[in-house]
């Protein structure tokens, strides 16, 4: 056997990089679009489990039902905040500076809520049931910051 | 063909915040080659099956699990790669023992949180079309569950912190622990938050680590050993994908997956049946909701469980005895280290941190954010 | 599905995952590249049971599942073993920059070693001119270009010696 | 295995390459109401949902819990496993563990991949190991042209022969419905497609394709019940290969490989003494045309050497004696997580007598399927029409 030698440690910094594109589907199409070229805000209703669920969605995960386009609904734009909280820290992944301050946000006529921002607030203020309304962006392109975030009505 | 499948033996790595000395496949070995060792058992002659469980991601692999194939004794033979949580593993290796398909089966954990950023690994498990681009990750999406849960079940901060406290303290017993301290619920309020209402104390920390168990049908077991730990019980469940899909406050996932664990061991009063319990505690109240899902107490109660002294060391349940994940275990390691150290606590060789007469244990881990996915392990001795 | 289901347009969302990692060579990959880098040498590791040679060298021997631990230097020149003439440009993903097609890539088997290692050949790109068997000899780049990595290889070239069966 | 297992149904969507009309979960779920309508089941019945695809190849993390919906999987038990390419059939294995342990009764096993989202280069070289070739990791084309090199000069084989597996790939892909390249190509359109690394060019490799595939397995009582053309699960068996030796591409080596020593073990516990004779048709992995020929000889369909010779006598054709791939293979389908299960899902198919145009024009009782990935992976699974069989 060789000699035994302390070779140390090696480490070495790489990184995987991959360019992805997700397509929304037909459901989350029509909600973009409607989105973007309207602000206006769609969810999809089950008639069997008599829900409507945001995001839209083509099966209903509860009941397997098929939805169609046909059963998407306007909803919003005002809702009540369910949850929130606020992280100080930064990330390559965030699509802003910090803080960021995310909520659970119901709409008004769905039964499930959205994920996004609150802006405009002061995070001391923020209480669970606060009835919110969303603000648009300017330049709109068929993406979810097409809401910029939502703010105390 | 076996009706019956038992854990024989389990090893853990000393969990630690960083290994910059070994890859994972020489991390991975340190365990197998230990639970070889304990058991006598050897790859060509008992060895049938290997299930291993880490991600590409957190790898930085893909197809990790050919990292590990060599040391798993998967050249030429059976190896599959667990895309969850640790304790799905288990769940599996269980299944595939008793469809009568394997004898004896080598699991393995590993994961090296050191070498990338858990915030934009677990960034990548939120739907790419609607919550990914709003940069969330789990922290994040926990602080949301835990103020929705706190929120509608009067858990006060207190209550987290406490489970922090114990949690801390316990692992400081636990040799494999690496983040055990002596803190007071003051010390752990006055921890910064990370997201509100999690502070920094009440959340895993990142560890490097690797936990490797063998599983056999009960006739292998018998020639084994004297002490198996059998797995008298086991359940899985989905829960809804997106944040605003369920009230978080919630965890009907983990009450369908206990269920049909009970169910399957015949248990039918859990608080009163079970003398320990391992959790996923990836933030501290994730153990009260966690143990609520579990049917250990009524909802809202498990903070007045831990208050009354009954889920400590040395209380009537005793919940994390080693530490749990607050006390440092690798993510995806986490749950094979539940079901691990729940083993271990039947064998009677939970070093430093034993309950005494314990008969029956249950495991829990968790895949996803804020529980997307539970598995629930119930174990029995003879 | 019926076609009031389909939207006017597809609507996607282009995302760009990046992760950074900092991987640790280990305890057996470690020493391979750090002879490689700093003295230009080649080492392989002996299982134990079998005595195969192999490179690059790693903990377990995987068909006997033995622990490895007996180094063994292995030479600069070697044999080929199998080859391909590449016309896609191959993209280094550590670098992001590719190589120029075409140009043969081939598995060499180093002097002492039962392992191939793949790696870049530099003769003409015609099938006709490359056999299997022929001798090559690794070609690295200079000592201070070198960081520790199969880059650290310029490629294979032909040696002196007879073609090998 | 303790209890007996039959596929009772199955589907898979329309392959291609480009699906921006639906989302990961619509195009899975296209394949699962495929799979229940072809079992005249409703999602309420199933007991169990297993996943698999390229773990991280769509760059998704925990890719089952975001498919939840399309999966029906929402309060269900279920898993995700992967395996690599050969993840499809691993999940087949994976449900036939769940039914045979008895605590399943009908589990629903799902392969899919949406090639296009993701970042195939990018993931594909991440492989290779990180600090040994990863910064010189050629795509997966040249692997399979030093098998082919290696092939050609060991046995005299000819571009030609390599081009024969192309046309038949692509030919039997017209006849499939359901196949991603369905292409009217001759021989001589094979071997002037474009060179990409010698001898493999462009027609000798599979495409990059969106698609799903899902099938439903279940207990000896409940097939009975419910399904009028069960197909048996007979036996099944996985290799792994270590991770740096890949002698899958030396046509010469000595070392056991991965595909003969699973092929051995599943035919002794089978009792199987001639493969080409017992089984009826092949659905075999051939991510390029070279390996589908080494498949020929390391499955024992014909001795060392002679897998050119098979092609060139026309025997693995539709209407052979020894069929292989009749629904056009990986060459003409490759969504990867799926085309695994693709395999078992043909051979069902062939073995009910409802494979359609692409039907086997004999009576199948008895078929065996391969599946490819990771550093030379396999799953053998062998199926038949009784239990008798």
């Amino acid at each position: 056997m060789t000699e035994e030698m302390d070779y140390g440690v090696f480490e070495v910094d790489q990184h995987i990089t991959a360019h992805s594109r997700y397509y929304a589907g037909w459901m989350g199409s029509h909600f973009y679009i409607r989105l973007r070229d309207e602000k206006k805000i769609h969810g999809v209703r089950c008639e069997s489990c008599a829900k409507v669920f945001w995001p839209p969605r083509s099966t209903c995960g509860r009941c397997f039902s098929q939805l169609t386009a046909d059963d998407l609904v306007e909803i919003g734009p005002e809702g009540t905040v369910e949850t929130f909280t606020r992280v100080d820290y930064e990330e390559p992944v965030h699509p802003r500076r910090a803080p960021l301050i995310y909520a659970v946000i119901t709409l008004d006529g769905a039964d499930t809520g959205m994920a996004h921002f609150l802006g405009e607030v002061d995070f001391d203020r923020i209480e669970i049931g606060m009835r919110v309304r969303p603000v648009f962006a300017e330049e709109r392109k068929g993406h979810i910051l097409d809401i910029a975030y939502f703010k105390p009505v | 063909m076996s009706d019956r499948v038992a854990i024989v033996s389990v090893a853990q790595t000393r969990f630690s915040p960083k290994r910059a000395d070994l890859n994972y496949a020489e991390l991975a070995y340190e365990v197998i080659e230990q639970v070889l060792t304990e058991t006598g058992l050897t790859i060509e002659e008992d060895v049938d099956n290997a299930v291993s469980c880490s991600h590409d991601i957190w790898d930085g692999q893909t197809i990790s699990n050919i990292g590990i194939t060599d040391v798993i004794g998967g050249h030429l033979r059976n190896e599959e790669k667990m895309a969850m949580d640790g304790s799905t593993a288990v769940y599996y290796a269980a299944i595939g023992i008793l469809s009568g398909e394997f004898d004896c089966t080598l699991l393995l954990a590993h994961t090296k949180m050191s070498q990338t950023n858990r915030n934009i690994v677990n960034n990548t498990a939120f739907d790419p079309i609607y919550t990914r681009p709003l940069g969330f990750d789990f922290t994040s999406a926990a602080a949301l569950q835990a103020r929705r849960y706190m929120h509608m079940y009067c858990v006060t901060p207190e209550h987290t912190a406490a489970v922090a406290v114990k949690n801390l303290g316990n692992a400081m017993h636990n040799p494999a622990a690496h983040n055990g301290g002596r803190y007071t619920v003051a010390d752990v309020l006055a921890s910064p938050h990370v997201a509100p209402p999690i502070r920094r104390l009440e959340m895993a920390p990142d560890t490097d680590g690797a936990v490797a168990m063998i599983m056999v049908s009960e006739e292998k077991a018998r020639r084994l050993t004297d002490r198996p730990v059998w797995v008298k019980g086991l359940g899985t469940c989905y829960d809804a994908h997106y944040l605003g899909d369920r009230d978080l406050a919630e965890c009907l996932a983990l009450e369908k997956a206990a269920a049909r664990a009970y169910r399957m061991a015949g248990l039918t009063d859990p608080a009163g049946e079970i003398d320990v319990i391992e959790l996923g505690d990836e933030f501290s109240y994730q153990e009260l909701l966690w143990l609520e899902g579990l049917g250990v107490c009524e909802r809202g109660r498990a903070g007045a469980l831990l208050e009354s002294g009954a889920t400590a060391m040395d209380g009537r349940l005793p919940v994390n005895p080693s530490g749990g994940l607050l006390g440092g275990v690798p993510a995806n390691v986490s749950g094979l280290n539940r079901v691990a150290e729940a083993a271990l606590q039947i064998m009677g060789r939970a070093e430093g941190h034993q309950i005494e007469g314990v008969k029956t244990a249950v495991a829990q881990g968790h895949t996803g954010f804020c529980g997307q996915h539970h598995c629930v392990i119930v174990l029995t001795r003879d | 599905m019926s076609q009031t289901n389909m939207p006017r347009e597809f609507i996607s969302v282009p995302m760009t995952v990046d992760v950074p990692y900092r991987f640790a060579a280990g305890k057996y990959l470690t020493r391979f590249l750090k002879e490689l880098r700093d003295n230009g040498r080649f080492f392989g590791i002996k299982c134990p049971s079998c005595g195969r040679v192999q490179m690059p060298p790693r903990i377990v021997c995987a068909p006997c599942h033995v622990r490895n631990e007996e180094w063994v230097e292995l030479g600069l020149e070697g044999t080929l073993v199998g080859f391909t003439v590449m016309y896609l440009p191959l993209t280094d993903p550590t670098t992001g920059k590719p190589h120029e097609p075409p140009f043969v890539y081939g598995a060499v088997v180093l002097d002492g070693a039962d392992s191939s290692l793949s790696h870049l050949v530099n003769v003409e790109p015609d099938v006709e001119k490359i056999k299997v068997g022929m001798r090559m000899r690794v070609v690295l780049r200079p000592r201070e270009e070198r960081t520790g990595d199969l880059s650290d290889i310029l490629y294979f070239e032909p040696a002196a010696g007879p073609v090998q069966d | 295995m303790k209890r007996n297992v039959a596929v009772i149904g199955g589907g898979q969507t329309r392959h291609a390459a480009r699906r921006q009309d639906v989302n990961q979960v619509e195009m899975v779920n296209e394949a699962v109401r495929a799979a229940l309508l072809d079992a005249r089941m409703t999602m309420d019945e199933i007991d169990a949902v297993l996943v698999g695809n390229m773990e991280f190849f769509e760059g998704t993390h925990f890719t089952d819990c975001w498919l939840v919906d399309g999966m029906g999987a929402y309060g269900k038990s279920g898993l995700k496993i992967t395996t690599g390419g050969t993840v499809g059939a691993t999940i087949t294995c994976a449900g036939a563990h769940h039914v045979a342990s008895g605590l399943f009764d009908k589990v629903l096993c799902i392969g899919f991949e949406k090639q296009e989202e993701g970042d195939t280069g990018a993931i594909l070289s991440g492989v290779a190991h990180p600090l040994y070739g990863r910064s010189m990791a050629g795509a997966a084309v040249g692997y399979f042209a030093m098998m082919g090199s290696s092939y050609m000069a060991t046995w005299g084989a000819r571009e030609e022969h390599s081009a024969m597996v192309a046309v038949k790939a692509r030919q039997n892909a017209r006849k499939n419905e359901y196949a991603h390249l369905k292409l009217d190509i001759t021989i001589a359109d094979a071997l002037n497609s474009r060179m990409l690394a010698y001898p493999i060019r462009l027609l000798d490799m599979c495409p990059a394709s969106n698609g799903a595939c899902a099938m439903i397995l279940a207990d000896e009582k409940t097939a009975r019940d419910r399904c009028d053309k069960p197909v048996w699960i007979r036996a099944m068996d996985t290799a792994h290969n270590e991770q740096f030796e890949l002698d899958w591409s030396d046509v010469t080596t000595k070392r056991p490989i991965f595909s003969r020593v699973s092929a051995a073990r599943l035919y002794k516990k089978m009792g199987i003494g001639k493969p080409a004779e017992f089984f009826d048709v092949f659905e075999i992995y051939e991510p390029a045309t070279w390996a589908e020929l080494v498949w020929y000889e390391d499955l024992g369909l014909c001795g060392p050497g002679e897998g050119f010779r098979m092609i060139e006598a026309g025997k693995t054709e539709i209407d052979g004696p020894i069929p292989v791939n009749p629904s056009g293979g990986v060459l003409s389908t490759n969504c990867i997580g799926a085309s695994a299960m693709l395999r078992v899902w043909e051979a069902a198919l062939q073995i009910r007598g409802e494979a359609g145009d692409h039907q086997v024009p004999r009576e199948v009782r008895r078929a065996l399927t391969t599946a490819y990935g990771g550093t030379n992976w396999t799953v053998l699974i062998a199926l038949s029409a009784g239990l008798d069989d």
